[in-house]
């Protein structure tokens, strides 16, 4: 009995990782299902959407796009065997993962199999082992770090701040930036903490923020605990303004902490949804009663870069498109890209946002 | 006729119950002593105490080991009881390895020599010879065993799915394999059926007379024990009460008493149940 | 002296909540010996029904606090007692009498399924609602800084006390907890007693779900944000919480879960925070270390 | 199971009727707050929304798999009892035989797999995937299905085998081959740490420390930032060599690549098949290893602690010993696993080293039957390409996983493969053999 199911396992492994297809395919990797999923979704939400929106222009090269979804649930072994799977069916082009401990053992497999990748992936790392089919289309920790630390020290002078993170690779690394960030500006975080990702009771936290005179938070980590955070906070009857990054944009934090999402800060691109040639865009993802937020718009802008440089290069061989990626400039939803020699975008540009009533919007 | 092992002024106590009260004792070498007593009397809780599951709470267990001189069995771990005292013992509720077969249980019963000629699993993992030789001697001791206890045709059969009263003989078998000096027996004929109980006799009349074995024997069966016990003790309360021979124990009237007179005390056949339920 | 008072207010909130998914834990492991990993879970479903539930009041304008509590405590005991009873009868009961090991790998495969199947049929996303109980009481205004403590965390303290209660006295005074215990030392024998031994596995499943179901609403109260994750931490947690009370024992699963929340509570407020899991984890070895049947359980003799 | 089958051999189709209709019943309770109602946001608020359609349907379903499912096990409830009755008691000796020539033909596939799909990645490497829990699952079940100490936390073995790698060769240099003995020897030394204290602990509580232990070596690894790279975990671990020749485009300047060295032209599949043949040579020496352990002594006394500790003792044996050697082996393999690992994915973090991972692994034993090394084979096998197909399926993969978890367990609670095969026979030694089996 073994041997068959080994040997039919092996037979439908192989018939399902080399059907031939006569579309072209591109590929959406990210957390799908875990404790993540929700971004995994939104990443999902964006690149039909641009499918849909490519294929009716007609296709790339007079191919139609089809989208292979991969699910990593942002553990790095599951994230390699996406990539192997996705090498199998052989897509031209990867936008993905989400999580930075996937990207990185992901990239490696890509960058043997000659796949270029546009990833929002924010940890250093990712660009920094010099592999040349990563392109970055957001920005890197160390820098949005610096921009969230700068406007605490220039802002909140004199105001007792605490630099607090989730443990995470991505939350670790820009609470770190921040942290040196303040500090270079002449701010000593009052104090430095970690928590737990996960749990729900962070009363401990608060109560020690409010003891130390604690003002304002500058948070690395995921919106789940900051709202909870936020809550735990007001009921403590400590007023938190709260400083993070790019994953607070999810209005799931709105939801979740209440009013008192008002008082959360964020540094994030600057806004694609503000961006006038977004505008149609935006009012399409609506009307299918999507909210373009957070992950939304740059998995769509990420397909447009994959069109635009195939289209450019008029090729999909890695090495054109390749070449097309790093010495083009692309429009795309989330505004012009263009890409350093390591991938890095060359104007990344972070702004601080605050919440206001359900919206973000530039802060003062 | 030397006295093997000695014991002085036992007593265990478990919170405020008293299982054996300041009991002595003497246990001759090369002969069957014989204990027997009501239920709950602390039989039981004696051979716990021999065999290092139990640490008295007073008391002294001198065995004359024919080889290593004296050794005190209360200062010893049960491993070390088995190992290096080669004092062994069976249980009441019989316990096997019930899923490994009936050689295997006895193979494991010479895990110590066995062990000490793989040196460390190197010898055994490239099967040199030293260990080959070793393990067919094993197995060549179990075989003689299982012969004269009449287990041969189970030797591969798990232990666990055999008739109980073979489950006895295998636990027997098992001890014997451990090459004991003094080999303690608890309750060996509980479930056997009459021919089962006169093949004990047997058995246990060879193992003293030929093989040099002494035996403590744990037993209700009279038929057994008033057959083969040189000497016997009764002991009630965790006190020895009378002690000697087997017909002048049968009519003490202390054990008389013993056995017949007193019914009050529930709490203690209370205790025995449990104890058989485990 | 005022921030510890604080901290021990956190802690002990915490630590009930533990200590309420904790005595469901020791229930059904004292009936049955397993450790039944899904019990994270039928927590995490009934902070899902309750989530619904409080939603459903709040578009009826239920404005009663009272009345929505056990409006909600009701139907989220209701269903959860339905999924304690259906995993037990369809990934436990057919295991019963195998090695110990089998119902174990179930109920972990049985976890994974209901998260999965919360996350198919409830999203993702985290589920927030408004604050249902707000405000509190000032214990001590101390000068810069208010010791207080919240409506909510009271209600939890006072909630998981009488519960403790109250299942103590059924375990040990009624008819069901004679039944109940009977199982537990003796399947067979209870059994042949005329103890119907599945209908009382089956119930004692459904009141430790039930409990977890209670737990479920006062997280729901407390913190207003419930995720399909929440079983797994709250889970492994609760499951600690039970060993080092000594697992069996319905006060020793309180006492347990008060511990850790303290312990967790007081580590993370005067030394490491990042280290209180290895801080809980290790007393825990300590303690069984020195009592191997945790801390009120009771002592295993080693029947020879 | 047998005998609830048997037992309701003889339903009318009105009984059958009511079965499914309470069967319904059930799906209707349990659906109506996860599938009938649910909660979305509506501008920042939760607000209701039905699916009584869906449920419906959900009921329907229920109702219709249960008729179905009563009508096929009472039909392969009666072959099964036909078949018992056929199968005599020499089935056993049969089975094991079975068994083996699987094993054989195993063997040939899994060496012949990489030629067959020599240009496929996917393949390649989730066979490389199968044969890591393979040998995970030989090592915990040294502890587990041989000395039946049941062991939470075994990832945390496996861990150390992987940062002691991944430290060793990204900050000192060390090869594939030396750090490989060293780390296992960590890892064995890790495994005598924890097996120390929890000597007198017995079923659960050991389970649960075991578990602490395991959640203790990974919240360390996530915090300790200077040591284990904290949450961004150790990248840019070297792969293992063939020979000294480095799987890379180009060669290097004094020297041979593996592709210039034999003339090929450079894939990055060479690495891949290279990877493949190096786990499966480490699961066989595994496998011997084990297997010949388990006839040895220090096997045996592991199967007879399992069975009995207080035997055990009253054999003379040191249970102490015993337990230590079993953690301390299993821990080994469990180290070595996780050098192969860190080799492959060239990157490792502490997310790969949770308590779900421990849990897996825990299953695949169980799931194999416990002590059974093609069990394990068979299993490790199962759970990792379930959640592969289940790709297909997307969100509903791990759904899938935990139903077939429970499904698996429930269809056979013994394990896959619950024979257990004897250490030594008496007829083999040349003995005597009257009677035998």
């Amino acid at each position: 009995m073994k041997k068959t199911l080994l040997a039919t396992a092996c037979l439908a492994l192989g018939a399902y990782s080399q059907t031939s297809l006569a579309d072209m395919s591109v590929a959406i990797a990210g957390p799908m299902t875990g404790q993540y999923a929700s971004a995994g979704d939104q990443i999902r939400r964006g690149a039909e959407m641009a499918i849909a929106d490519i294929n009716a222009r007609g296709g790339v090269l007079g191919e139609k796009l089809k989208l292979e979804v991969g699910d990593d649930a942002c553990d790095p072994k599951q994230a390699v065997s996406v990539a192997n799977t996705m090498v199998n069916r052989k897509i031209v082009f990867m936008h993905g993962h989400w999580c930075s401990s996937s990207t990185i053992p992901a990239s490696e497999v890509y960058n043997e199999s000659d796949i270029p990748m546009a990833t929002v992936s924010t940890n250093p790392q990712v660009t920094e082992r010099g592999l040349a089919n990563i392109f970055r289309i957001m920005g890197r920790d160390d820098q949005q770090g610096m921009v969230a630390g700068e406007y605490i020290a220039d802002k909140f002078k004199g105001k007792k701040v605490a630099v607090v993170d989730d443990k995470s690779a991505y939350g670790k690394g820009l609470a770190d930036e921040i942290a040196k960030a303040m500090t270079a500006k002449g701010m000593k975080p009052a104090l430095r903490e970690a928590i737990t990702a996960g749990e729900k009771d962070y009363s401990g936290l608060v109560t020690k923020l409010k003891q130390a005179g604690v003002e304002v938070m500058a948070y690395g980590g995921y919106h789940t605990e900051v709202a909870l955070i936020l809550r735990q906070a007001q009921q403590a009857g400590l007023q938190l303004t709260v400083m993070g990054g790019d994953t607070l944009t999810n209005s799931e934090l709105v939801t979740a902490a209440g009013p008192a999402a008002d008082n959360v800060m964020f540094t994030f691109s600057p806004d694609p949804r503000k961006n006038p040639e977004a505008a149609p865009v935006v009012e399409k993802f609506r009307a299918a009663k999507v909210e373009p937020e957070g992950y939304v718009l740059y998995a769509y802008a990420a397909m447009q870069l994959f069109e635009q440089a195939a289209n450019s290069a008029k090729s999909v061989k890695y090495k054109d498109l390749e070449k097309a990626l790093r010495g083009g400039s692309f429009k795309t939803v989330i505004g012009d890209l263009n890409f350093d020699a390591k991938g890095d975008q060359k104007a990344p540009g972070f702004v601080v946002y605050r919440w206001k009533g359900g919206q973000y919007d530039y802060a003062q | 006729m030397s006295t093997l092992l000695s014991v002085r002024n036992l007593t265990m106590r478990f919170g405020g119950l008293t299982a054996i009260d300041d009991l002595s004792l003497e246990v001759p070498a090369g002969r069957i002593t014989g204990i027997i007593g009501p239920n709950g009397a602390g039989k039981t809780t004696l051979f716990n105490c021999l065999t290092g599951f139990y640490k008295p709470t007073v008391g002294t267990l001198r065995l004359a080991h024919p080889q290593h001189g004296e050794m005190r069995l209360e200062k010893l771990p049960s491993h070390r009881v088995a190992r290096d005292a080669q004092v062994v013992r069976t249980f009441q509720n019989i316990r096997l390895f019930p899923k490994m077969t009936v050689l295997e249980n006895l193979i494991v019963a010479q895990h110590n020599v066995l062990q000490r000629a793989s040196r460390f699993s190197i010898a055994g993992l490239f099967s040199l010879p030293g260990y080959r030789q070793a393990e067919r001697a094993a197995v060549a001791r179990a075989a003689t065993w299982l012969e004269r206890l009449q287990l041969t045709r189970f030797a591969d059969h798990a232990a666990g799915d055999l008739p109980y009263g073979t489950q006895r003989r295998i636990e027997i078998a098992r001890a014997l394999c451990v090459d004991p000096v003094l080999l303690c027996l608890d309750e060996p004929a509980a479930g056997l059926n009459p021919r089962e109980s006169a093949e004990l006799n047997e058995l246990l009349l060879y193992l003293c007379r030929e093989q040099g074995v002494a035996i403590l024997l744990i037993e209700h069966d009279m038929s057994v024990v008033m057959n083969v016990s040189d000497h016997i003790c009764v002991i009630n309360y965790g006190r020895k009460i009378a002690e000697g021979a087997p017909d002048a124990v049968k009519n003490d009237p202390h054990v008389i008493k013993a056995y017949l007179g007193e019914d009050e005390e529930e709490g203690v056949m209370e205790e025995y149940t449990e104890e058989r339920a485990s | 002296m005022a921030y510890a008072l604080q901290q021990l207010i956190n802690g002990l909130t915490l630590g009930a909540m533990y200590g309420l998914i904790a005595i469901g834990y020791t229930m059904v492991y004292g009936i049955i010996g397993m450790i039944n990993f899904a019990h994270g879970d039928i927590f995490m479903v009934s902070a899902f029904i309750a989530i619904t539930a409080f939603t459903l009041l709040a578009a009826a304008d239920v404005t009663s606090i009272p009345l929505a509590l056990t409006f909600v405590l009701i139907v989220a005991i209701f269903f959860t007692s339905a999924y304690g009873w259906a995993v037990e009868r369809t990934a436990y009961r057919p295991l019963r009498g195998s090695t110990r090991l089998a119902p174990l790998i179930s109920a972990i495969g049985m976890s994974i399924f209901l998260q999965n199947a919360v996350q198919l049929t409830q999203g993702a996303r985290v589920k927030p609602i408004p604050p249902v109980i707000e405000g509190g009481v000032v214990l001590w205004d101390a000068p810069g800084f208010t010791v207080q403590i919240g409506w909510s965390q009271l209600l939890i303290i006072v909630t998981t006390v009488v519960l403790m209660i109250a299942f103590t006295w059924m375990i040990t005074q009624t008819p069901f907890g004679r039944q109940q215990r009977a199982c537990e030392q003796d399947r067979t024998m209870a059994s042949l007693l005329g103890v119907n031994v599945d209908r009382t596995i089956s119930f004692t499943f459904m009141l430790g779900a039930a409990l977890a179901a209670v737990a479920g609403v006062m997280v729901t109260v407390y913190y207003g944000v419930v995720d399909f994750f929440i079983g797994f931490l709250a889970g492994i947690k609760a499951f600690t919480a039970a060993v080092l009370g000594g697992i069996g024992s319905l006060p020793g699963a309180m006492l347990g879960g008060l511990l850790i929340g303290l312990i967790e509570a007081f580590w993370a407020a005067y030394l490491w925070a990042e280290y209180k899991d290895v801080a809980t984890f290790g007393i825990l070895c300590l303690v069984l270390m020195l009592r191997p049947s945790g801390l009120l359980g009771r002592p295993e003799v080693e029947k020879v | 199971m047998s005998a609830v089958v048997f037992a309701h051999h003889g339903l009318t189709p009105a009984e059958r009727l009511r079965d499914a209709g309470w069967i319904a019943f059930v799906a209707l309770i349990l659906g109506v707050p996860l599938i009938g109602l649910t909660t979305v946001d509506v501008g920042g608020r939760l607000a209701v929304d039905t699916r009584f359609g869906l449920l419906a349907m959900a009921v329907i379903a229920a109702f219709g798999g249960r008729l179905l499912m009563r009508w096929s096990l009472d039909h392969l409830g009666a072959r099964k009892l036909a078949r018992q009755r056929a199968a005599t008691d020499s089935g056993a000796g049969r089975a094991q035989q079975v068994v083996n020539v699987l094993g054989w033909l195993a063997l040939g596939a899994s060496v012949a797999l990489p030629l067959a799909f020599s240009d496929n990645r996917y393949v390649v490497d989730t066979a490389t995937t199968v044969l890591i829990y393979v040998m995970l699952g030989w090592g915990l079940n040294v502890v587990v299905g041989l000395a039946g100490l049941l062991d939470l936390g075994y990832v945390a073995f496996y861990a150390v085998g992987a940062y002691s790698y991944a430290l060793l060769s990204t900050q000192y240099g060390w090869g594939f081959w030396e750090a490989l003995p060293v780390s296992g020897a960590l890892a064995a030394a890790f495994g005598i740490l924890l097996g120390y204290p929890i000597l007198r602990l017995r079923g659960d509580y050991l389970a649960i420390v075991t578990l602490g232990f395991g959640e203790i070596i990974r919240v360390i690894l996530v915090n300790w930032t200077e040591f284990s790279g904290g949450p961004n975990g150790i990248s840019s671990i070297p792969r293992p060599s063939f020979f000294g020749l480095e799987f890379t485009r180009n060669a290097p300047e004094d020297g041979h690549s593996f592709a210039s060295f034999f003339g090929l032209e450079f894939s990055a599949m060479h690495r891949l098949i290279f990877l493949y043949y190096l786990i499966l040579v480490l699961a066989l020496l595994t496998h011997v290893f084990v297997s010949r352990l388990r006839k040895l002594p220090v096997g045996r006394a592991w199967e007879a602690l399992r069975e009995d500790e207080i035997a055990c003792k009253a054999m003379g044996m040191n249970t102490t010993n015993i337990k230590l050697s079993a953690f301390a082996i299993g821990a080994m393999l469990g180290g070595f696993a996780g050098v192969f690992f860190a080799a492959r994915q060239g990157f490792i973090s502490p997310e790969s080293f949770t308590f779900s991972e421990s849990a897996i692994i825990l299953a695949i034993v169980v799931l194999g039957g416990m002590g059974s090394q093609m069990g394990v084979v068979l299993a490790a096998t199962l759970l990792v390409l379930i959640p592969e197909f289940g790709r297909n399926f997307a969100e509903y993969r791990m759904l899938l996983f935990g139903m077939a978890m429970v499904l698996i367990m429930v269809w056979r609670p013994g394990g896959l493969l619950a024979h257990r095969e004897p250490t030594l026979r008496l007829s083999a030694d040349g003995k005597a053999a009257k009677g035998g089996a």
